[in-house]
């Protein structure tokens, strides 16, 4: 019996067949899975707006496309890369796969919602899509009125009501993420048992729950104001623009932590596997996430300091900005001191979390720059901004996804990636990350403005150094899409527990059943518990 | 299963009956000039039957301590939205600038 | 072409913000450099050796958590201190600066200067003297970036900014819309022209030296038949304007405001926002009739005026304002 | 009797391991969408405290124009509603069938009334041409355009209000479906409980619309 029933054993993938039985699915996993193809093929359009983009930088005097044509590619590249790429990626793909798996649960509390938000973020994506196929839209993703409401002509309208469902899809995952957090945990799961992964989505839901609201309701708001010329921002009938720009980055700002928080809890969990050992710190590191997701909603105002922003409010902005920075710096320290001592593997996964620290350190130190008063005034709005949150949205949150996609990718498939080709492209994206977004702190400071599409001669070379940086970039990620493809039907048979981790999930089999675990198990350590036996899960009893 | 903590109609009813009685005080005491603090006693009394509505109709004075630290949490993050906002637009011209 | 790394400093709060750079550059070196070294050797040091390996067991350190929450804590506060006296300054023009007027519009940038200059994408300077810019637009928001400067304002429509700065070099630097725009915000640029203060003088009274701005204020003003209500006796209807700007005025409903460009540009377009304590709201609304350049002469005139010898001031003037 | 424990199992779901556990995950997750509902008309109370402490006068003036009356009429509907309401939410937790479709059904005609008000209400402003928009006039106030900011929040923030008002009865009518079609009963009226923490949020809500939009400076510019 055994020898045939593993061979055919029945796994989430393999329970039910068909189309419907995808689209109609409200297991975890299966959702999962589905938002991974909708934010791959995200990502990959977006990809191409960057392209194009670092392309026509090649040369100052906008020789590519015409300057319509490049307000639209940067719209379009930020728009899609944030709202229906990074803010879904890990959270609910990562997460909704195996946040139910690390806690010992059958499912999310909310099965039926966790398909519907899924639904949401695609038909928000076709609200999108249909705007970038009828003419593009041309406003930044940022929205600022009254350029959006009164004077651009672009599709303004469609691509706010993508962003406004969207929103809803991302303000479900986190309802259902906390509610599942509370009351699903297997028995003996308390709350400093839980892996890392799991505080960090938990504070990323917190965010989602609490910051979401506000942009859609400030859409709501640009949407009146568009369609039917009532004025909430518009200065010609005494409203401030600078309202908006508040309510914009009340959510804004937060959404940053959003997309890195999740990449954190993914690198904790790296780190301690590929090094076998607890985290170092492991309660200040559960408590920095829920700090940077509280502090991050008390900083929005420093997007604002030269936006005609009082200078007391550019005061108070700049103090608060300076306390994520604390709990930020403790989470790196401890990965790092995590390493002391350990069992160190280069594994792929560990590469992507060195990747992701050194790259962090990078961009969150850049952000004490912009988080300080004099030195903003002059880097606002120029190509240090868009470095230094590149460095931590692409540079961070990127390479923490990747990270876990291969870390994950035998649970997920129950097949290896091929390691070698892994490796190069982990090699292959740090390095092209650096060269396209080093010298664009350099351009920056310099003076360069974001969203250019001519520039002056002296800034090119800078610029020719960041597209041949991109396109090494676009080579690295092109790589994994290719081996994880090859994968799924050449990779080795992974077993249960390849990296002989310790959380639940590495518990049950590859790919996991429809139920998760054939017996609910019950937890008897806390996450990280490499004292006793290498593997094989000591985390369950 | 724990049974529902089940309120006798009499208290709903008076806590209707407060909540009718502020209605009409909130809306009398708008008439009378009392400067600035007309807006502090409206606030005052919307936050009286607020607490009203939400303790007894929907139940927080029975519910879970999460339950609680969700609504004050709320309320809480309200009050960062609706100060911080502010703190820019009350100091528009302080400092000289 | 050129090919630079640095920026040039050109200004007086320049070379203050490169110090302030290389500091926080100082910091960000050293951890990056700790991380990445630390990194690299435990790394090499504690590598991997048999697949079995079972390292120590190590839980955490309250003192090393203690230890990297202060420092780091105590530097964010230097930074944050040092970068709000910077920004202090750059935000409370002095005084006795040059006013230049700035209205900006999709794609270009439009100068005033108070003799009567206009600019367009251009702006002469002098070196050595605190230059004031009073800015808004008349379409969407604008930034007026000057790189050399490193200073960045941006400019909001509906409303009066203002930045300054004092140039310490003659050069001609570049002038950025930093603030995203439409089309062509990438065109929206020109050139700061700062001189030496010999050489401003004599471009200033070169070229075609019109009416002052004040002058052209007083024209509008006349054409306006502003006169008919505010008489200069105060016996009109409405307010005297002598010796009105940087004044208190008290209003109708009991406040306070401060007479300065912001207040005078609202009492032009939307007169019946702040009503003089003793008036009735009887002006209308000039928008539409005047431009925002318009405004700007209206407010440069009404600056000049002194106060009228003998005439009974506004009820609603009272003590100069205290800055 | 008999029934009970089977209604119980049918709506358990099949990731709980309980039904308390599975009331308790509805109900924290109830709670957390109201949460984003305050934040979500949070962006509107911010735009409002904004601009009223800008443009006071206006404000005051342009509310002014209101029909407190109607108003406090209103406030007084709805809270009779949410009265109906709660003791809907008993029945169902007695497991009486015919008094939550009576509480229910009184519930749906207080929220219809507090609409019908509502609809006379902003016909009034159609009719006085206090529509944010080029046809836009207000008697007495000089200041349109600051008027129409206060109409502006008006209509979004009554208008959002009474599209959850919508949203809640047609939530109502379903419950009233549910009932009769013995649905519930005192094991299982998760579905009537939630809808009733819904129904009293839209209520406060209101409790705050009311003096804000209303009441704010009825007595007019003091001397």
């Amino acid at each position: 019996m055994i020898t045939a029933a593993v061979e055919e054993k029945e796994t989430y993938l393999n329970a039910s067949h068909g189309v419907k039985s995808w689209l109609l699915t409200k297991d975890h996993k299966r959702i999962g899975l589905l938002y991974l193809f909708t934010i791959t093929f995200f990502f990959f359009v977006g990809g191409v707006f960057a392209t194009l983009i670092r392309l026509e930088l090649l040369t100052p005097h906008g020789n590519l496309v015409s300057s319509e044509t490049y307000n639209k590619l940067f719209t379009m590249h930020g728009v899609v890369m944030v709202f229906f790429f990074l803010i879904p990626s890990i959270p609910a793909t990562l997460g909704n796969f195996f946040l139910p798996l690390m806690i010992g649960a059958r499912d999310l509390a909310f099965p039926r919602i966790n398909l519907l938000s899924w639904y949401l973020l695609v038909i928000g994506g076709l609200f999108a899509i249909f705007a970038m196929v009828a003419g593009g839209v041309d406003t930044g993703w940022t929205f600022y009125t009254p350029y959006s409401t009164s004077y651009s002509n672009t599709w303004v309208i469609a691509t706010a009501l993508g962003i406004f469902v969207a929103g809803f899809s991302s303000i479900l995952t986190g309802l259902n993420f906390i509610v599942t957090v509370h009351r699903m945990r297997a028995p003996g799961m308390t709350w400093f048992r839980l892996p890392l992964f799991v505080w960090a989505h938990y504070a990323t839901a917190l965010i989602q729950v609490l910051g979401t609201p506000v942009l859609a309701v400030t859409i709501v708001l640009v949407f009146c104001e568009r369609m039917f010329h009532i004025g909430i921002f518009d200065p010609a009938l005494g409203g401030d623009p600078v309202l908006f720009q508040h309510l914009f980055w009340f959510y804004s700002h937060p959404a940053v932590y959003i997309m890195i928080l999740p990449a954190m809890g993914v690198v904790s969990e790296l780190v301690s596997t590929f090094s076998r050992k607890a985290i170092f710190g492991y309660g200040f590191v559960a408590f920095a996430s829920v700090a940077i997701a509280v502090l991050g909603f008390l900083v929005w105002g420093h997007h604002l300091f030269v936006s005609g922003q009082s200078l007391f409010a550019g005061m108070v902005f700049s103090f608060l900005s300076y306390f994520v920075a604390i709990p930020s710096a403790i989470k790196v320290f401890n990965w790092t001191a995590t390493l002391y001592k350990g069992s160190i593997s280069y594994a792929t996964p560990m590469l992507y979390a060195f990747g992701f620290i050194g790259l962090f350190t990078i961009g969150g130190l850049t952000g004490l720059f912009v988080a300080c008063l004099g030195i903003d005034v002059h880097v606002t709005d120029t190509y240090f901004v868009v470095a230094h949150f590149h460095y931590i949205m692409v540079g961070g949150a990127i390479m923490g996804y990747l990270g876990g996609l291969h870390y994950w990718w035998p649970k997920i498939t129950g097949r290896m990636y091929p390691e070698g080709w892994a490796k190069l492209s982990a090699g292959v994206i740090f390095l092209g990350f650096n060269l396209t977004f080093f010298p664009q702190f350099i351009l920056g400071y310099l003076g360069m403005p974001r969203r250019y599409h001519v520039y002056p001669d002296e800034f090119q070379v800078l610029h020719v150094l960041s597209t041949a940086g991109a396109s090494v970039l676009a080579v690295g990620y092109l790589m994994p899409l290719v081996y994880f493809i090859w994968s799924l039907k050449y990779g080795a048979i992974a077993g249960r527990n390849p990296w002989k981790a310790t959380g639940l999930e590495w518990q049950t089999d590859s790919p996991p059943p429809v139920h998760n675990f054939d017996e609910i198990p019950v937890v008897t350590h806390g996450a990280y518990d490499y004292s006793t036996t290498v593997g094989e899960g000591v985390q369950g009893g | 299963m724990t049974t529902p903590h089940v309120d006798s109609v009499k208290t709903y009813a008076a806590v209707w009956i407060a909540l009718l009685l502020m209605t009409g005080l909130t809306t009398g005491v708008a008439y009378i000039d009392l400067g600035a603090f007309s807006v502090v006693i409206a606030l005052t009394i919307a936050a009286c039957k607020m607490a009203l509505v939400a303790l007894f109709f929907m139940h927080v004075r029975h519910s879970t301590k999460l339950t609680k630290l969700v609504v004050l949490g709320g309320l809480l993050w309200l009050a960062i939205l609706l100060s911080l906002t502010m703190a820019d637009f009350a100091t528009r011209g302080w400092l000289g600038a | 072409m050129s090919f630079q790394l640095f920026p040039v400093e050109a200004s007086s709060i320049a070379a203050e913000v490169d110090q302030l750079l290389f500091f926080l550059i100082a910091v960000a070196a050293f951890f990056t450099i700790v991380i990445f070294s630390a990194i690299f050797y435990f790394a090499i040091r504690y590598r991997r050796r048999s697949d079995n390996e079972l390292p120590a067991v190590i839980h955490g350190s309250i003192p090393l958590e203690i230890v990297w929450t202060v420092i780091p804590f105590g530097l964010t506060m230097v930074m944050f201190t040092w970068g709000a006296s910077i920004f202090f300054r750059e935000r409370r023009p002095p005084d006795n600066a040059l006013p230049i007027y700035v209205v900006a519009k999709q794609f270009m940038w439009k100068l005033q200067h108070v003799e009567g200059q206009r600019e367009i994408n251009e702006l002469h300077i002098p070196v050595g003297r605190p230059v004031k810019l009073t800015m808004t637009s008349e379409d969407v928001i604008h930034s007026f970036f000057v790189p050399a400067f490193r200073t960045k304002q941006d400019v909001v429509p509906g409303r009066y900014t203002t930045t300054w700065f004092t140039a310490t070099k003659p050069g001609k630097y570049h002038l950025f819309c930093a603030e995203y725009c439409g089309v062509n915000h990438s065109g929206m640029g020109g050139w700061i022209y700062a001189m030496e203060p010999q050489d401003y003088q004599t471009w200033l009274s070169g070229g075609t030296l019109g009416a002052s701005l004040a002058e052209n204020g007083q024209k509008l003003f006349e054409s306006l038949a502003c006169g008919n209500c505010h008489k200069a006796d105060g016996s009109g209807r409405c307010p005297a304007l002598g010796g009105l700007f940087g004044k208190d005025v008290k209003l109708a409903d009991g406040s306070k405001a401060t007479a300065d460009e912001g207040y005078i540009r609202e009492s032009i377009l939307r007169p019946e926002a702040k009503i003089v304590a003793g008036y009735e709201p009887s002006m209308p609304t000039f928008q539409g009739l005047v431009t925002e350049e318009g405004v700007l002469e209206l407010v440069e005139y009404i600056k000049s005026l002194g106060p009228t010898p003998g005439a009974g001031q506004a009820e609603g003037l009272t003590v100069p304002a205290s800055r | 009797m008999v029934s009970e424990p089977r209604v119980e199992t049918l709506a358990l779901r099949e990731q709980f391991n309980t039904a308390e556990q599975q009331k308790d995950a509805s109900s924290l997750g109830m709670w957390i969408f109201l949460i984003t509902e305050v934040m979500f008309f949070g962006g509107m109370f911010a735009a409002y405290t904004v601009y009223r402490s800008i443009y006071p006068g206006v404000f005051g003036a342009a509310s002014r124009t209101l029909n407190a009356t109607l108003g406090a009429i209103n406030t007084a509907v709805l809270l009779c509603s949410s009265f109906t309401m709660a003791l809907a939410v008993r029945a169902g937790q007695l497991g009486r069938r015919k008094q939550i479709m009576a509480f229910l059904i009184l519930t749906l005609i207080l929220g219809m009334v507090f609409l019908g008000v509502k609809g006379y209400e902003w016909n009034e402003k159609y009719v006085e041409h206090h529509i944010p928009g080029p046809a836009f006039h207000m008697e007495g106030a000089g200041l349109q355009d600051h008027a129409q900011l206060f109409f502006s929040l008006y209509f979004a923030m009554t208008g959002l209000h009474a599209l959850h008002m919508v949203v809640g009865a047609g939530l109502l009518a379903l419950l009233l479906y549910q009932t009769y079609r013995g649905r519930f009963s005192a094991a299982y009226y998760t579905p009537i409980d939630m809808v009733g923490l819904y129904w009293h949020f839209v209520d406060i809500i209101w409790i705050y619309l009311f003096p804000l939009l209303y009441l704010i400076d009825r007595h007019g510019p003091r001397p």
